[in-house]
């Protein structure tokens, strides 16, 4: 029984939260908690069972639905890195599902929240899995509709017309991915990635395909300039909402360019693709820190770091485009990004989030003496803040460790400087909000409500674990290293594996 | 484990399960929360006197008290080595008297448990950094160092905090960047670095890559001089001392600098070893940490505020050891480890006393020092004699670094090195014995002649003890340099291993 | 220091020398006595008795050499013929200092007492530290203790005022100025003996002599010397003068690379500035109007006849151990006499009548100026026997010119003399000299006048002992005080004209003006800075000037807001799309 | 070229009329019609597609794609249309931006 | 709607222009490029199309080998249906009488054709097995039919609840992801028909697809279709 389970796992990843879905959608606003807890509680030892899985088997293990055979059945696959996803996505959503008790009380208003919060849960998990591309289109739209019906759930003016500019460029984002499915079939008439890798070939429609798939999953993970939907909608949403938003869905649309530039075929499938990825990821983290440091929103400043922070995803193309033997360090790098950023902006979504709800605003200028008042809270942020510069010890430290080994392994030394100056940027705009925290608290000089009610501690320590949990990959980290190796392109040459 | 090994980790993980606890305890449990904080600085204390203890047992090249975890192909790791215990002990020992004198000073003060809770964080950072086994670990705890402390720079919240604590990021984040810069570099050229008397890196790699060596030293400096204020990267440390007297006392006079010139030492002496001096690096800088003595006393002379007046003075003296490890002879580095030890006692000192100054009587000025020392002899006496220590007057304990220093620099054929001290030594008592002469020798102000007892009023016991003791301290180990276990002679062995 | 890394060998015969430095350091005894409230009030008794220990020691004990590892970076003590001599002197002189203290000085007991204490410590210890480190250490501690004593002010409750307890402390400034200037080039000379190795030996010679110059007053470097002398209370100048600067001719002895190769020019200078001190302390000494500023010129003048027999000790290696004895006989000759005149010139100020304390008085001044039968011949001549071989030229002028400078001294003895005479009287109720003050000072007499004959076995000072009884030696030692005598009678004749020379040199002579600035500049300072709560700062300029990192980062919000429109971002993914088909289908 | 690329070609023109609509078209309905505009053409390229094999029947997948690729346009075009219409209840304004990032109306086509 | 139909600015729309014009040759030139000598999955798909339960290609690579995609995709339908709810307001805008009075022409015809059209969709449902058609067919004309009888007048029936609604957009869903999750008790992967009821359980999941479908595209045009001024007027209440 335990075995036939355990062979089912890649299955009930999707299915736990699928099948919750509709259930809370029939349960209203009231049994919706509930079933949402359960099953995001359930998501988490089916993620770890999954990891572990895989960590014992050492390589990809597939699953068929519908017991067809790849080419023409679709199949899902586990390897490290849809593991890896697979974990980061349960642990948030579960720490989120958490907050969001908190954060969305007694609120008929929001009585649709979990039935969409399911869906996307369950989407990211079917998109993480998925070995087809055809179905991650599908995956795709699903995380899309279900994330702009949560950015809009509130239906207050700027929240629906971020929402509306959020679906505009998603749908678009998709179609240009549809195009790209469609001259991939045409080029190669096969859908499964790993058929796909098998057969992939010089060909013009299948780069082309390949250069219509990146802008539409560029579009989607919001890499400059292809930014303009993610600050208001990440910023207008529900503060649990934007936690998702910023730490898991632009992940996936990553995580499809991943696995096409690096699992599908190579950076050099496209000469030029990586470099120019990286150039714009570099612009990214540049001017989405810069534009942090200008807002004067909490939320918006956050958005903005995500915006910056997409960009460190997209220095790991160039790199591994050039790296050579060291295409472990770089693509490592990349995803254990994705991995301590999903944890560190999560917390910090959900902190900012407890900040606007229990007093109203987020006005930055109004935080002074927010360490006072909401000491948890604005630990939470600051140690999140921690990943952000890339300090240790933090995954992020991890991560600019990685990057600079193989900027400097490959010569290409100017992306260390990116990154570092990255982190100082970061430490720029984290200091915007923690250092007013610090700041004496005058009567005149605050702007935070005196009479406003204590926030439910799950909300404060849910925002506070995530934050943790980023800073313990900065010491803890091999094995999530060692578990996204698995099966990984690189996995032939990592050191730490031993293999 | 053995009772080493154990103590090593204790004396790493202690601090950082106070802060945890005190953080947990949260505002207004007072007594419980001091009452943690005391407990756990004594079991550090005694925690790392074990470290000293193994350190010293495994000091013939013994097997050293080591743990770590595994991270990337290196990992972190911890050491109970010679060199470590010094700075240790150092910040260790140095905690619990802080300890004491914060819990008196801060007893007025709100957002007590954010305080106590980053200082601990701060006295961990500091062991870490003392105890790492290798680059990484060492950089890890420095850049930790570099975030706790600044909630505490600035605890005030005051518009000048803030500036203070933006000035200090200012500086610290770049240097950080720097030195990661390096560490990786440094990573990717020499494979894992440990720290090693006589140097680590490989073989002939200086002779293979100089050109990347001294780029990455250069790095390694800029990442390390922020925290050993060397000039030109000085600046944030005046501007520092915005912060409360118990945070300029040992972090802003012992561990946070002092990490800066520690990492300095570990990577001129269990890095690059031999190999700096054949790069040509150590002369740039001994004469870059020349010139800051110079500089930091020269711009002391300038200072009415009496914190920065010691900070400037701060400034000037890190630079000895820097020097004394620069210089690279036996003695010389023996005087620069020494002076850590040294200066570490006696600044801490006169720290404890500006603070319990500006607390008692609200003097923050050299100007308005008037006859202090009528109205607490004790403290201002034990501020006389560190400040006699600190000028390099014997038999107090900056003398035995600074003759140390001066005929390690001739042994290492660096002459002018003895210009330096002469000079240094003329503007230090030139910028501190105006402060005595005036606690003891102008008439007392007016105002405070009117307290209850107006001839001998000294602040809170446990204020005024913390620094008699450091003052005892830095007496004894000066008078008792030669004596066996004494900084200087510990230091002796050091550098003996060092230079070997 | 290497040793030290090893546990040192225990010398059977080190315990004597532990012993003696242990007797030396009895007075932080008596200082820690003055510190602790409970036995404040018997602390200055415990400081004035507390050099009779090191006193007895120095006669009682014999040679020993050993060395104290643990303490310091380790003491290497030794009781030889030079540190006998020393450390009696000192304890002569601090004991009798101390007693006069005891019972003249009223105010700022515990402090003055304490420090007193420290002071003697210091110098008590440095007569048997015989290693660099060490003495510099008890060097130093004496010299910085000797800062409260000189800053003390009025040592009498009724003459004590803010005001002159300012110009106390101006004078203090004074001297720790040179002071801790001496100290740091002291420190560097050393540094270079103990390690420079034989090349910089002339160098180290060099910054030896200056830093010990600064504390024996050598001309150029003297100028705290007449500042501190009379500002000092009687009991600490007379130990000062007496004992501590003669400490400075100690340091020569010992750390002067005499007896080595040095260049002659070396040797020629100190004997050069030696004459210079000689004659111009003199000159300088007799145009003052307090007696105490008369006694610094004086022990200026003194010190110089020492130094010129340094020099010329220099100038040859053989010559050394000469020098060394002379030095040091002339070393005591002198602490002892100028400590006694130090304690006598007070004794007869405090008097109304005070005839036989001004007779008393010129004894130890008739010493100074070495007429027969006192110490000052004998000593006279020991330093003689080394002139005379000092290289050609020199040897046959200092014949010519040291009978000149004793001329010079009596003159000063004279007018040191006749200002006491004339200092004005202490009006209104009469206030007896204490009993015990007298006694000191008078016990004082006693060695200056034996010790001398007393010295231990060493031939030169026997054979200049009996030399001086011969008719040249006599006529050598008295026309000088005989034509001092003469031209000082002369001078009163033409009073009239002289006094108009009166006070034409202000204490500190050159360095006067300097002073008078210094002071002047510093205590503007601090009344400005006291003055002033809170210094004017601008508070916000820095924060209104907008550098362009500001600006442009403004601006780039703009265009950010630009970015964000619909149509530009649309038409970036555009022409990111037909780049990336560019890319793709290029090939 | 071949017959079926009449239906690829046209598929990519609608593909790019589309897109220039989707980015000149401040109203929202129009740009949600474009964005329908380009489903459209992927779904004739599609359709192309599975003429192009070299078999007698067309490739079934192709239509099975388009199928489901229908579907999930009709379920993002109505969630986009309700917005678009809250939108304009709430704000009075059927476009993404502020009026003066967007030229004023050359004339009325309502 | 409004009255006014802004354009962008002649630059925005030169440079658009020439963006896709630079974008339609390249897009043509890879269109052009795609090989014809490859089969696709076409001949997988007819090699294993007796297996699947169904006759026709495309419903059994819809409902059988890429059933997993349709899945998905009514999640898409259901989630994107739970959007709109959520952001129309209140339940009850949703299957409200579209106009206040019904005309009575197409009140008649609306009468008149709603059976046919329920009966035309039971059709569709069954021919998919065999011809082109199925569920999607099927439920857009109960959909139709549906919006035919909103916009006649035709209120939503009494027992059509809240949770009736729910239930009703839920339940194709529901079904298929029970017969998906379901058939894995019977030793398969997910969504693995046994041998020999691939057929019945397709038919099962279509039938209620169907139902599912038709709801949701009434609900959809329903929400979409209330009068804005109306929705205007109850914003401005609200606030």
């Amino acid at each position: 029984m335990a075995e036939a389970l355990l062979a089912h796992m890649p299955a009930l990843a999707v299915v736990v939260p699928l099948v919750a879905a509709p259930i809370a959608f029939l349960a209203g606003a009231r049994w919706g908690r509930p079933v949402a807890l359960v099953a995001s509680a359930l998501s988490v030892p089916v993620a770890f069972a999954l990891a572990w899985l895989v960590s014992a088997e050492g390589e990809k293990l597939r699953y068929q639905i519908g017991g067809w055979e790849a080419p023409l059945g679709i199949g899902l696959v586990v390897d490290g890195l849809s593991a890896t996803m697979l974990l980061v996505t349960a642990v948030v959503g579960f720490a989120v599902t958490v907050y969001s008790l908190g954060y969305f009380a007694d609120k008929e208003r929001y009585r649709f929240f979990w039935a969409l919060w399911l869906f996307l849960l369950a989407s990211m998990a079917a998109l993480f899995l998925s070995a087809d591309v055809f179905n991650l289109y599908v995956c795709l739209e699903l995380v899309s509709v279900s994330a702009v019906a949560l950015v809009g759930l509130s239906g207050q003016r700027d929240a629906l017309v971020a929402a509306m500019r959020y679906m505009l460029a998603a749908i678009l984002g998709s179609i240009f991915y549809l195009l790209g499915v469609a001259l991939l079939y045409g080029a190669f008439g096969v859908l499964d990635l790993a058929h796909l890798a098998a057969v992939l070939g010089p060909d013009v429609t299948g780069q082309a395909a390949f250069a219509l798939i990146t802008v539409g999953l560029v579009l989607k993970t919001a890499l400059f300039p292809a930014h303009f939907w993610l600050p208001p909608a990440h910023a207008n949403a529900p503060s649990p909402v934007s936690a998702v938003l910023s730490a898991l869905v632009v992940k996936g649309s990553f995580y499809i360019l991943l696995r096409l530039w690096t699992d599908v075929g190579d950076p050099s499938y496209v000469p030029g693709m990586g470099t120019l990825l990286g150039v714009l990821g570099a612009m990214a983290i540049v001017w989405g820190s810069v534009q942090a440091l200008l807002q004067e929103r909490l939320k918006m400043l956050v958005a903005y770091s995500t915006v910056a922070q997409i960009g460190y995803l997209f220095l790991l193309f160039p790199l591994v485009e050039i790296a050579g033997s060291h295409v472990v360090d770089a693509w490592s790098a990349g995803v254990f990004h994705a991995v301590s950023h999903a944890l560190a902006k999560s917390a910090m979504f959900l902190a900012a989030g407890a900040v606007l709800s229990r007093f109203g605003h987020d006005r930055i200028d109004g935080l002074g003496g927010l360490s006072r008042r909401a000491p948890v809270t604005t630990m939470a942020f600051g140690l999140s803040g921690i990943t952000m510069m890339g300090l240790p010890p933090s995954g992020g430290f991890v991560v600019k460790w990685l990057y600079i080994t193989a900027a400097i392994e490959s010569g290409a030394w100017w992306w260390a400087i990116v990154v570092l100056a990255g982190g100082l940027l970061a430490a720029g705009y984290v200091a915007r909000v923690v250092v007013p925290g610090f700041a004496k608290a005058r009567d005149d000089a605050s702007d935070l409500d005196v009479d406003a009610g204590r926030l439910p501690r799950r909300m404060e320590f849910a925002a506070l674990a995530l934050a943790l949990a980023a800073l313990a990959l900065g010491v803890l980290g091999q094995p999530v290293l060692d578990l996204m190796a698995v099966g990984s392109p690189a996995s032939g040459v990592i050191p730490w594996t031993g293999q | 484990m053995d009772w080493a090994v154990i103590a090593l980790l204790a004396a790493v993980a202690l601090p950082f399960a106070t802060a945890a606890a005190i953080f947990a305890l949260g505002e207004a449990r007072t007594t419980a929360r001091s009452a943690v904080n005391v407990v756990g600085a004594a079991g550090t204390a005694v925690a790392v006197l074990a470290c000293a203890a193994s350190a010293w047992q495994g000091r013939a090249g013994g097997p050293l008290a080591s743990a770590g975890i595994g991270l990337l192909d290196i990992g972190f790791g911890f050491e109970a080595d010679m060199l470590g215990a010094v700075f240790a002990v150092v910040a260790g020992v140095l905690w619990l008297v802080t300890t004491v004198y914060a819990i008196a000073y801060m007893s007025h003060s709100p957002d007590r448990a954010r305080f106590f809770g980053f200082f601990s964080i701060c006295v961990g950072s500091a062991i870490g950094i003392a105890l790492s086994e290798n680059l990484i670990t060492f950089f890890v705890f420095y850049e930790m160092l570099t975030l706790a402390t600044y909630p505490l720079v600035v605890h005030s919240g005051t518009p000048a905090a803030l500036r203070g604590g933006r000035t200090y990021l200012m500086y610290a984040l770049p240097a950080g960047a720097a030195l990661a810069l390096g560490v990786v570099w440094l990573h990717v050229l020499a494979g894992p670095v440990s720290f090693v008397p006589g140097g680590a890196l490989p073989l002939g790699l200086a002779a293979t890559h100089p050109v990347q060596l001294t780029a990455i030293f250069a790095l390694l400096m800029l990442g390390l001089g922020v925290k050993a204020a060397l000039f030109p990267l000085h600046g944030w440390l005046p501007a520092a001392m915005v912060a409360p007297a118990p945070v300029s006392s040992l972090l802003h006079a012992v561990a946070v600098v002092k990490a800066g010139v520690f990492g300095i030492a570990r990577v001129v002496l269990e890095v690059y070893g031999p190999d700096a001096a054949l790069l040509g690096l150590t002369l740039p800088l001994a004469a870059l940490a020349a010139f800051t003595i110079v500089f930091g006393s020269v711009r002391a002379l300038a200072q009415d505020d009496l914190k920065k007046r010691l900070a400037f003075s701060t400034v000037a003296q890190l630079s000895y050891i820097v020097l004394g490890v620069a210089l690279a002879s036996p003695l010389a580095i023996a005087a620069g480890i020494a002076h850590l030890a040294h200066h570490a006692a006696l600044k801490i000192t006169m720290f404890f006393t500006a603070g319990v100054v500006a607390e008692e009587v609200g003097a923050y000025r050299v100007s308005e020092l008037d006859g202090l020392g009528r109205r607490m002899p004790v403290t201002m006496a034990a501020f006389s004699v560190a400040a006699l220590g600190i000028v390099g007057i014997p038999p107090a304990a900056g003398f035995a670094s600074k003759w140390l220093l001066g005929t390690g620099a001739l042994d290492a054929g660096a002459g002018w090195v003895v210009a330096v001290l002469a000079a240094s030594t003329l503007l230090n008592a030139a910028y501190f014995f105006p402060i005595i002469h005036r606690a003891w020798f102008r008439a007392p102000r007016a105002e405070w002649a009117t307290g209850p007892d107006p001839g001998r009023a000294e602040a809170d016991l446990r204020m005024v003890v913390p620094l008699v003791l450091t003052a005892l301290a830095g007496l004894a180990m000066g008078v008792l340099a030669g004596a066996a276990l004494s900084p200087a002679r510990w230091a002796l062995f050091v550098a003996v291993m060092e230079a070997m | 220091m290497y040793e030290a890394l090893h546990m040192p060998m225990v010398d059977p015969s080190a315990a004597t020398a532990v012993l003696v430095f242990a007797l030396a350091m009895a007075p932080l005894l008596a200082a820690a006595a003055c510190a602790l409230p409970p036995t404040r009030r018997i602390g200055p008794l415990l400081v004035a008795v507390a050099a009779i220990p090191a006193l007895a020691g120095a006669v009682l004990l014999p040679d020993a050499t050993g060395e104290i590892a643990w303490l310091g970076i380790g003491v290497h003590v030794a009781l030889d013929a030079t540190s006998r001599a020393f450390l009696g002197l000192a304890g002569v002189i601090w004991t009798a200092a101390g007693l006069y203290a005891l019972v003249t000085v009223e105010t700022r007991r515990p402090r003055f007492f304490g420090f007193l204490a420290l002071a003697m410590a210091g110098n008590l210890g440095l007569t048997v530290a015989i290693d660099p480190a060490s003495f510099y250490t008890l060097f130093s501690m004496m010299a910085l203790s000797t800062y409260v004593l000189v800053a003390h002010g009025p040592v009498r409750a009724d003459e004590d005022s803010p005001e002159r307890a300012a110009d106390a402390r101006r004078s203090g400034r004074t001297y720790m100025v040179f002071t801790v200037t001496g100290e740091a080039v002291l420190l560097s000379g050393l540094f270079v003996l103990v390690t420079g190795g034989v090349p910089l030996v002339p160098l180290a010679a060099v910054l030896v002599l200056v830093a010990f110059g600064i504390k024996v007053g050598t001309p150029g470097v003297h100028g705290w010397m007449p500042v501190a002398y009379a500002a000092a209370p009687p009991a600490a100048a007379a130990a000062l003068a007496g004992s501590m600067s003669t400490s400075g001719v100690l340091g020569i002895v010992r750390f002067a690379p005499g007896g080595t190769d040095l260049p002659i020019g070396i040797g020629v200078a100190v004997m050069a500035f030696g004459l210079l001190a000689a004659f111009a302390g003199a000159l300088v000494g007799v145009v003052q109007r307090e007696p105490g500023v008369v006694l610094a010129y004086s022990s200026v003048s003194q010190f110089g006849l020492m130094t010129i027999g340094v020099g010329a000790g220099l100038t040859s290696p053989g010559l050394w151990p000469l020098t060394v004895l002379a030095a040091t006989v002339y070393a005591v000759h002198h602490g002892l006499a100028k400590a006694a005149l130090f304690l006598g010139g007070d004794v007869a100020t405090r008097a109304t009548r005070r005839g036989w304390a001004v007779a008393l008085t010129a004894l130890p001044a008739l010493a100074l100026a070495g007429v027969p039968l006192t110490s000052g011949s004998v000593a006279k001549i020991v330093l003689k026997e080394v002139t005379a071989a000092a290289p050609a030229p020199w040897h046959a002028a200092l014949d010519t010119l040291l009978p000149l400078a004793a001329v010079g001294t009596t003159l000063l003895m004279v007018r040191f003399c006749y200002l006491v005479w004339r200092a004005p009287r202490p009006d209104g109720a009469v206030r007896r000299t204490p009993a015990l003050a007298v006694a000191a000072w008078a016990a004082l007499l006693v060695p200056v006048a034996t010790v001398i004959w007393l010295w231990p076995a060493a031939d030169a000072v026997r054979y200049a002992a009996e030399t001086s009884f011969t008719p040249y030696y006599l006529w050598l030692a008295t026309w000088p005080a005989a034509a001092g005598i003469a031209v000082a009678a002369a001078v009163w004749a033409g009073r009239a004209w002289a006094s108009r020379f009166e006070g034409v040199l202000e204490p500190g002579d050159a360095y006067a003006p300097l002073f008078a600035r210094m002071h002047a500049f510093i205590d503007r300072r601090e009344e400005r800075v006291s003055g002033t709560a809170a210094p004017a700062t601008p508070a916000v300029s820095a924060e209104e000037r907008r550098p362009v990192a500001a600006t442009l980062l403004a601006r780039s919000g703009v265009w950010e807001s630009g970015l964000l429109a619909w149509a530009t971002a649309t038409s970036a993914i555009g022409a990111l799309t037909v780049l990336l088909l560019l890319l793709a289908v290029r090939g | 070229m071949s017959q079926t690329d009449i239906y690829t070609l046209a598929g990519a023109a609608l593909f790019v009329i589309g897109l220039y609509g989707l980015i000149t078209r401040p109203h929202l309905i129009h740009k949600i019609l474009a964005l329908n505009i380009m489903s459209g053409g992927v779904f004739l390229v599609f359709v192309g597609i599975a003429r192009r094999v070299m078999s007698p029947d067309p490739d079934p997948l192709p239509h099975a794609m388009v199928l489901t690729g229908i579907v999930v346009t009709v379920s993002s075009t109505a969630y986009a249309l309700a917005l678009a219409k809250r939108i304009y209840s709430e704000t009075g304004m059927a476009a993404l931006d502020a009026p003066d990032v967007i030229e004023e109306p050359e004339a009325s086509s309502g | 709607m409004a009255s006014v139909m802004p354009k962008s600015p002649r630059s925005v729309r030169l440079a658009a222009a020439a963006l896709c014009a630079g974008f339609g040759a390249l897009l043509v030139r890879a269109v052009l490029a795609i090989p014809e000598d490859h089969p696709g999955l076409a001949p997988v798909v007819a090699e294993r199309i007796a297996e699947s339960g169904v006759e026709h290609a495309v419903t059994a690579v819809l409902l059988n080998f890429r059933s997993y995609d349709t899945l998905l995709e009514i999640a898409v339908l259901v989630l994107a249906t739970i959007g709109v709810l959520s952001i129309a307001g209140s339940h009850s805008s949703v299957w409200a009488p579209v106009a206040e009075e019904a005309d009575p022409v197409l009140s008649a015809l609306a009468r008149l054709l709603a059976p046919f059209m329920v009966l035309a969709s039971g059709y569709l449902l069954w021919a998919g097995e065999h011809a082109p058609g199925g569920a999607f067919q099927a439920g857009s004309v109960l959909g139709a039919a549906g919006v035919l009888l909103a916009l006649s007048g035709y209120a939503r029936p009494a027992w059509v609840s809240r949770f009736g609604l729910r239930v009703v957009i839920s339940v194709g869903l529901i079904v298929f992801l029970a017969i998906a999750v379901g058939v894995m008790f019977l030793g398969g992967a997910l969504l693995e028909y046994p041998d020999g009821y691939a057929k019945a359980l397709v038919l099962i999941v279509e039938t209620w697809l169907t139902v599912s479908i038709g709801a949701i595209l009434v609900s959809l045009f329903i929400a979409s279709a209330s009068p804005i001024e109306e929705l205007r007027a109850r914003a401005g209440d609200g606030r």
